[in-house]
């Protein structure tokens, strides 16, 4: 446990000799990203030794607040978390010290690399403590940390806004915690998760708790439609920030769930079908979200949302697995879902990272004005081209890995399982699969749109790569999802392991995920063959170049491309009346038309839909009270008489 | 002259207050308020001590003397001779009164004396004093009128000191009496300050804080 | 030890009215702050023995109050002088209606002040519901002409509603007195004089209808004083017309101190076997109270207002708390300490804001965050501290009066009381973010970031401690809440 | 599990005999219209005439471009190894295998769409805008379809599956298996670009999905392209026919021979519905899709009974 405190100090010291270093950039950052490298390193020693097996003491020090007590502990479960959180923040970091560097002239350094530490400490102590007190405080301070770095660029209106939604967001969803926490403390008779473990919660308790731990961690990790900060915080943010927020932030909301549900014991069928329900609608909805977006890091975003809606699918499986009890169920939705946690966590980091550097090379993240980029950065585009490919599910990557064991799973029991349990298993099975093939086009979409074609504004044609400090943490994350996705198996033994899954459902996964590897192997072997055949093919022949052809046409211009609005349209036309999306048209007109432009917009519609409305309810309502205030002295004086008398006649009478 | 002859006066000056719209008229029955209750521990217990003599000197001097003189100057400050127009008529000032009168009663049967009493109209009177004199701050605009309001409450409530409580100690009673007089002091202080401000003393000029 | 706790104070403001030059009378205002401080640090240490037959006595509430009292004091203290030297100047212009006004004399100012601090140390030591009467009336007599410094029409409004109302109260918090001591009449004689010993003694054998009330009588009474919804209405006024140091001893310990009186008079009716009764009463004016802050804190365009009206809020919780009783006492023992000493900061650094912007409009204020880096980081760490967000002292107490009324089954409770929170905080984040972010715009005069000394120190010192009371809380102050706690469930 | 020679089979045929296919189409229409027609080997003969000639390539095209066919010809290899014939399992059988069929076409497709977008042109664009979308509603169909095949059978491999599927099971579940076949028809047309959903030979760009995003390819990389398409056809066409002639005669050979014929019946059906109806309206085949998933449903509700 060492280690980890050691990590913890670390992060906090460096971030506070980034905050007093603040009048000299270099240090600042120095501190910044040393620290946060550094931490992490240390604090990943006994991570990897708990998911290898090995134990750690739980560590409990005496904490001088009412029901508090510095209890922290490293199981299977933490480990599993800490492990994305560690990498992520060590190589946003190492990417975040070249991509703020810009902004040293016009603000200091300073808060955001304290703020940073701050937020990857908070984050790993998160799924670290053990007592109800210490983990609000972490949750809060993660909330608030993450906040003042969203509104790193607060000059814009743009960011204030989002900030005051994600503040406002995460305050709401916390209330739920907080009523959560204490009404399972005062079953418990303490806040400690150990004492939780050990309380009997009567089911209708054990009911409202987990409706309470959906609302307050779905908040955090976004589900459909609790998701409405995500979106906006996710862009505003500086680019290495979304990445950690996106890539394991909100998967502290995945982890306060599955804790609950370890402390709940056995669940009731219909939690299982609420976390489908609310997989599919978060999925589905998410991705064609996703699909809508012009901005590029707005459909990262809502594809964090699509994402967490398919983590939301295993779990849910899981939980029927559970309820039902069936070992294989549980194994595969868990286990699933547990992977997919990693999975998101490297290629939503590298994906974000990749349209950080975008943002950076070319100072727009509008993909309608992007295009053409793969041949000015070469090497983040293929980065990037990687953790697209990864994000779609597609083997040998590792987004197959994990989608697979949710398929997997939901197979077997739409097969085996009588016709009440298999329907929801072929809810997940058609949903998935709608998610993939979307997610395919959202990918396909965000990558030929930003990175081929032709460059379709001169910000696109004067793109430059950026430095290694940004590509070299794209490429390990890259390597990352290959390798997760090569070493399937392994990492499957490794969480059913860590986890205690039986063998016998360790072997169910096993055998087909080494089949998988085999089969991308031998895709991997073929496309290299092909390569090497083409080349022979072409060698000795002419290889011409010419321009594309355009059907005929002489002089194409790169604004005659499709645009990623055009891309979409098929699809975001189906869905209308779901999206909102709002457009102006300048149609052509006259015989020798001058101007004409189109220009579209989709607006979250459960934030335009349910949210606005509700506060612009609120506010109307309050304000019909304000005549209580009126000023003249007498009004006041007579509420004191009228209280009084009021008061006398009831209590005496 | 009774101790309950002295309440009931009391109460009359309340209903007085209540109808006369002239603001010095108002203050020459608060003050004669002030001095009708100075007599009333005296009144109450005629061989009572020493202090309890020079507590009734020192209220009827300051209610009967002190206090009108402060407010006259006021009123020459400010140059108002009457309440125009209140917030609530005279007519319908009296009736509520009246109503008042009825709850304060109502009040005192709900609370029957436990101890020693010197009369049993002690309870309602002072009530109705302090109804009365919530009633005319609530009601009145002239600022003079609140601060003649206030008075009557302290008179309530002094009323009930006076009435119920024999041992109080000096200390307690003094420090009221100071407390009281610095109140008013302070008071008449600010409406200086008022109608120099605002070169009259309606309070409705004092609204423009408010939400 | 307790005649000096409220003699110094008493004789230094006398002294004030009559020192001619202002250096020394600022340093007289700074020195007695000082000694009262330490003098209260030794009261914590070692507990004075009652003097003056057990009328004056520090009990643990007394204690806990006068240690919120004299810390805030401390910090306003050395505020003001550096608030004196920027008023130097006599006439100055409003910037509302931009008409010329003079303020106060300033030995008018100093000697006010300390003859607030002597008499809201008297509240917290008087042990006799007469005495504690005479205190708390005293106090807003001190305070009227502080609200009063600034010379023009508005302040002047304020003082007088500030003042009209509170005697009011007052005067009813007076009756409630005579109420107790007629209740108490057939205990017999040596229950009679009103101490809070021989009262919580006998209480048993009051005569049950004249002690409810003598509680209702001085709950209005001292209610008023204190902000409790629908008495609070002078509130805001008060603190959005009167200098920014004075807010903050209003909002920080005055409300306080009627607080206490109420806790006093809960004590008896507690001992006497009527907590049921109180409870009620206090837990449904606290939820009233928070209602009605939500209600003028939501859209809120004055930010001084804003604050204020977060004090009623507050009042409301700390009712709540008691109300609720169990650990939510407890929680509300410390959550008067988290309150006093953020609201205290806020108005301070409320003070710098309006120096530099001179404006009270939200709407108005952009970029404090650059203009006065200092005042822009307090500012938002004080509303994310007032707002009960860890890791600030405001969350443990808020989230302990929550865990006592989920723990009594109070589910309506708890839901209203997280409910009007949730709405406080998205009424007080709006402005306060917008005050904060964004390029700077309408700051007259920008000092580069540099910030005068004495603004913002103690601000900050306020700041260190809430932070450090949400992530520690010292053994001696728990022994401390904890007795103020017992003696207010058992009611000794 | 080891891998039996004989697995080794159902792949070979596959190689060998896809481009077949194709022919036999092309000879059906062109029968229909009248005509002789090409020969049925011409599909080969295109491909070897490609595999021999150079190649231009757009300058606005990336390695992506380059990439596209070769990815896509490697995937449509390995799903060959996945699909089982005439009762003969496939080299790479394993529980779930059917998603990494489903996924492999699905990266076959990713990197097609890559590919038509870097050429830039408007035509490749509105190619891949639709071809996206289409799949993501094939997808779905697809699987259900296979889910309610293998509901019965119980197991959760392909080849298991349709080894598991008898004759006697059509006697019974008739109905539900016509859905699932016609459901499987549906996703086979539109994944392989037939008419009704796409029209392989039209000439006009802007009618077309599939062609169109191929459109600037050429040389090998077009062979690679060529012989990908006719592998998918292939594949899937392999599954198809292994539910609707789900024949255990005592022979291996003979279930072969029947399931080739099965192959080439289907090639046949295929250019009778080719000749006989008509490209639907894009907006149409959306709709065609999701009716495909909805016979899939009423299949999965029949066998659940």
């Amino acid at each position: 446990m060492f280690p980890v405190l050691f990590g913890l100090g670390i992060w906090m010291l460096s971030g506070l000799a980034a905050l007093f270093a603040r009048r000299s950039p270099r240090t600042a950052t120095a501190c910044g990203v040393g620290g946060a490298v550094a931490g992490s390193i240390v604090a990943l020693v006994p991570v990897l030794g708990v998911l290898a097996g090995g134990h750690v003491e739980p560590l409990r020090w005496p904490w001088a607040v009412p029901c508090g007590e510095f209890h922290i502990a490293l199981d299977a479960l933490s480990a599993w978390f800490l492990l994305p959180i560690l990498i992520l923040s060590a190589a946003a970091a190492v990417y975040g010290g070249e991509y703020l560097w810009p902004y040293r002239e016009r603000k200091s350094l300073g808060p955001p690399w304290f703020f940073y530490n701050v937020l990857v400490a908070s984050m790993a102590l998160v799924v670290l403590v053990r007592n109800g007190v210490l983990f609000l405080v972490a949750w809060e301070v993660m909330a608030l940390s993450s906040f003042f770095l969203v509104t790193f660029e607060d000059e814009k209106e743009s960011v204030r806004e989002a900030g005051w939604t994600y503040l406002v967001a995460t305050h709401l969803g916390t209330a739920f915690l907080l009523a959560m926490f204490v009404l399972m403390g005062r079953e418990a008779g303490s806040l400690d998760f150990d004492a939780f473990g050990a309380a009997a919660f009567a089911p209708a308790l054990a009911n409202l708790l987990f409706v309470l731990a959906v609302v307050g961690f779905g908040t955090k990790a976004g589900f459909m439609p609790l998701h409405v900060w995500l979106p906006e915080a996710h862009p505003a943010a500086p680019s290495h920030v979304s990445a950690i927020m996106s890539g394991v932030m909100i998967k502290t909301g995945i982890y306060g769930l599955i804790r609950t549900l370890m402390i709940l014991g056995t669940p009731p069928l219909w939690w299982g079908w609420l976390l489908i329900g609310i997989g599919l609608t978060s999925g589905i909805v998410g991705v064609l979200f996703a699909l809508a977006q012009r901005d590029l890091k707005r459909t990262l975003a809502y594809s964090s949302v699509e994402n967490i809606g398919i983590i939301a699918l295993g779990l849910g499986l899981g939980t029927l697995g559970a309820s039902m009890h069936s070992g294989a169920l549980t194994a595969l939705g868990f286990g699933g879902a547990l992977l997919h946690v990693l999975n998101h966590a490297l290629f939503k980091g590298l994906l974000f990272l990749g349209a950080g550097a975008v943002a950076h090379g070319t100072g727009s993240r509008d993909m309608d004005r992007l295009g053409g980029l793969l041949k000015r950065m070469p090497l983040a585009g293929a980065a990037f081209l990687v953790g697209a490919a990864a994000i779609s599910g597609l083997p040998p990557f590792n987004g197959f890995v994990s989608e697979f064991l949710i398929y997997f799973g939901a197979f077997k029991g739409a097969v085996s399982l009588p016709a009440s349990g298999a329907v929801p298993m072929l809810a997940v099975i058609a949903g998935l699969a709608l998610i993939g093939g979307l997610a395919a086009a959202c990918f396909t979409r965000a990558f030929g749109m930003v990175f081929l074609g032709e460059p379709r504004s001169d910000e696109a044609r004067h793109a430059h790569e950026p430095g290694l400090a940004m590509r070299l943490p794209m490429w390990i994350l890259a390597g990352g999802c290959v390798l997760v996705g090569m070493g399937a198996p392994l990492v499957w033994g490794v969480v059913t392991r860590a986890f205690g899954v039986a063998e016998e459902y360790r072997a169910l996964a096993a055998e087909p995920l080494s089949w998988i590897v085999i089969g991308s192997a031998l895709f991997l072997a073929l496309v290299g063959a092909l390569v090497v055949l083409r080349r022979e093919l072409l060698s000795g022949r002419v290889v011409g170049q010419s321009a594309t052809w355009g059907c005929g046409y002489a002089r194409p211009t790169a604004r005659i491309q499709y645009t990623a609005t055009s891309f979409s349209q098929p699809i975001t036309s189906q869905f209308e009346s779901l999206l909102g999306t709002c457009a102006s048209v300048t149609p052509p007109d006259g015989y020798f038309p001058r101007h004409s432009a189109v220009a579209s917009e989709t607006l979250d519609a459960c934030a335009e839909k349910i949210y606005r409305p509700a506060f612009t309810l609120l506010d109307r309502a309050l304000s019909r009270l304000r005549w209580l205030q009126h000023g003249t002295v007498q009004l006041y004086v007579l509420y004191i008489a009228l209280t009084l008398l009021a008061l006398l006649v009831w209590k005496l009478g | 002259m009774s101790v309950d002859s002295i309440l009931i006066l009391v109460a009359l000056t309340n209903l007085m207050l209540l109808a006369y719209s002239r603001l010095g008229a108002s203050i020459r029955v608060t003050a004669a308020q002030g001095i009708l209750l100075g007599l009333l521990p005296l009144v109450a217990s005629p061989h009572a001590g020493w202090h309890a003599a020079l507590i009734a000197v020192g209220s009827m001097a300051l209610k009967g003397v002190v206090f009108p003189r402060l407010m006259f100057r006021a009123l020459r400050e400010a140059k108002v001779q009457r309440e125009i127009e209140p917030f609530v008529g005279y007519n319908v000032s009296l009736l509520i009164g009246v109503a008042a009168l009825a709850v304060s009663i109502w009040i005192g049967q709900q609370l029957p004396v436990p101890g020693a009493t010197i009369s049993s109209l002690v309870v309602p009177v002072a009530m109705f004093s302090i109804l009365v004199g919530l009633f005319l701050i609530i009601s009145r605009k002239k600022a003079v009128n609140q601060v003649l309001g206030f008075l009557v409450l302290e008179n309530g409530v002094y009323t009930f000191g006076v009435g119920l409580i024999q041992h109080t100690s000096l200390l307690v009673e003094l420090g009221v009496l100071l407390d009281v007089f610095v109140a008013v002091f302070v008071m008449g202080i600010i409406i200086f300050h008022i109608s120099r401000e605002f070169d009259h003393i309606d309070t409705d000029a004092l609204s423009s804080l408010k939400d | 030890m307790i005649f000096a706790l409220v003699l110094i104070p008493t004789l230094a403001g006398l002294a004030a009215f009559l020192i001619r030059p202002d250096g020394p009378r600022r340093g007289l205002l700074m020195t007695t702050a000082v000694v009262q401080a330490a003098l209260t640090v030794a009261a914590w240490i070692v507990r004075p023995a009652p003097v003056f037959g057990g009328w004056l006595a520090l009990d643990a509430l007394g204690l806990l109050f006068l240690g919120i009292i004299s810390t805030l004091f401390l910090a306003a203290a050395f505020y003001a002088v550096g608030y004196l030297r920027h008023e130097e100047h006599q006439v100055e212009r409003d910037f509302e209606e931009g008409f010329l006004f003079a303020n106060a004399p300033e030995a008018v100012f100093t000697g006010c002040m300390l003859l607030f601090l002597a008499s809201m140390t008297l509240v917290t030591v008087s042990q006799h519901f007469g005495l504690l009467w005479v205190a708390v009336e005293a106090t807003t007599l001190a305070s009227a002409s502080l609200i009063y410094f600034h010379r023009h029409h508005r302040s002047l409004e304020a003082a007088w509603k500030y003042l009209l109302i509170c005697s009011v109260g007052i005067a009813l918090a007076l009756l409630g007195t005579f109420f107790l001591a007629v209740s108490s009449a057939p205990a017999g004689e040596e229950a009679m004089p009103l101490l809070l010993g021989d009262l919580v003694r006998h209480a048993r054998e009051f005569h049950a209808p004249w002690l409810k009330a003598a509680f209702l009588l001085l709950l209005v009474g001292y209610g008023t004083k204190m902000g409790l919804a629908p008495m609070h209405t002078w509130l805001p006024d008060a603190h959005s017309e009167s200098p920014s140091v004075v807010s903050a001893l209003l909002s920080g310990a005055v409300l306080n101190c009627a607080f206490l009186g109420i806790l006093r008079a809960f004590q008896v009716c507690a001992a006497a076997g009527l907590a049921e009764f109180a409870q009620e009463l206090l837990v449904g004016f606290g939820l009233f109270s928070m209602a009605v802050a939500a209600v003028f804190i939501f859209g809120q365009n004055d930010y001084k207002r804003m604050l204020a009206y977060s004090s009623v809020e507050h009042m409301g919780i700390l009712a709540l708390g008691v109300g609720l009783g169990g650990v939510a006492t407890f929680g509300a023992m410390f959550h008067a300490i988290n309150h006093s000493l953020t609201k205290a900061m806020l108005f301070l650094v409320a003070g710098n804001i309006l120096a530099a912007y001179r404006t009270k409009i939200s709407a108005n204020v952009r970029g404090v965050a650059r203009v006065l880096p200092v005042s822009g980081a307090l500012w938002i760490a004080g509303f994310l501290a007032i707002t009960g967000s860890p890791p600030f002292g405001a969350f443990l107490s808020e989230f302990t009066i929550l865990r006592g009324a989920l723990e009594q089954h109070r589910a309506t409770v708890a839901v209203a009381y997280l409910a009007l929170l949730a709405v406080i905080f998205i009424g007080m984040a709006t402005p306060v973010l917008r005050m904060a972010q964004g390029e700077a715009v309408n700051a007259p005069q920008d000092r580069g970031g540099r910030e005068a000394r004495l603004s913002v120190v103690p601000a900050m010192a306020l700041g260190a401690v809430v932070l450090l009371l949400g992530l520690w809380i010292p053994q001696g102050l728990t022994n401390v809440l904890q007795e103020a706690a017992r003696a207010l469930s058992k009611g000794f | 599990m080891t891998m039996q020679p004989a697995t080794l089979i159902p792949p070979l045929l596959a190689l060998a005999l896809a481009p077949l296919l194709l022919g036999v189409i092309n000879r059906t229409k062109a029968v229909f219209a009248g005509r002789r027609g090409q020969p049925l080997l011409q599909t080969y003969f295109d491909i070897w005439k490609l595999l021999h000639r150079g190649a231009v390539y757009s300058r606005t095209t990336t390695w992506v471009f380059r990439a596209g066919p070769v990815v896509g010809l490697a995937c449509a290899l390995v799903a060959t190894a996945l699909v089982p014939l005439g009762g003969v399992a496939a080299p790479l059988w394993f529980p779930g295998d059917l998603f990494l069929l489903v996924y492999l076409l699905a990266v076959m497709r990713f990197f097609t769409v890559l590919a038509a977008l870097d050429t830039g042109s408007s035509f490749e664009g509105m190619g891949a805008s639709r071809e996206v979308w289409f799949s993501a509603l094939a997808e779905p169909a697809l699987l259900l379809a296979l889910v309610a095949v293998a509901r019965p059978t119980g197991s959760v491999s392909l080849s298991q599956i349709l080894a598991g599927l008898t004759a006697d099971q059509w006697v019974h579940a008739g109905i539900g298996f016509a859905l699932v076949v016609g459901a499987l028809i549906i996703v086979l047309l539109a994944e392989n670009a037939r008419i009704p959903v796409d029209d392989p030979n039209t000439h006009l760009e802007l009618t077309m999905i599939h062609e169109v995003m191929v459109l600037d390819h050429s040389g090998p990389d077009f062979a690679f392209i060529l012989y990908g398409a006719a592998l998918k056809l292939w594949v899937l066409g392999a599954v198809l026919v292994g539910v609707m002639l789900p024949v255990h005669t005592g022979s291996a050979w003979l279930d072969m021979l029947v399931a080739l014929a099965g192959m080439l019946g289907l090639a046949v059906i295929v250019g009778i519905v080719e000749s006989s109806m008509a490209r639907l309206r894009l907006l149409r085949v959306p709709q065609l899709l999701v009716s495909a998933s909805a016979l899939a449903v009423l299949a999965l509700i029949l066998a659940m009974r």
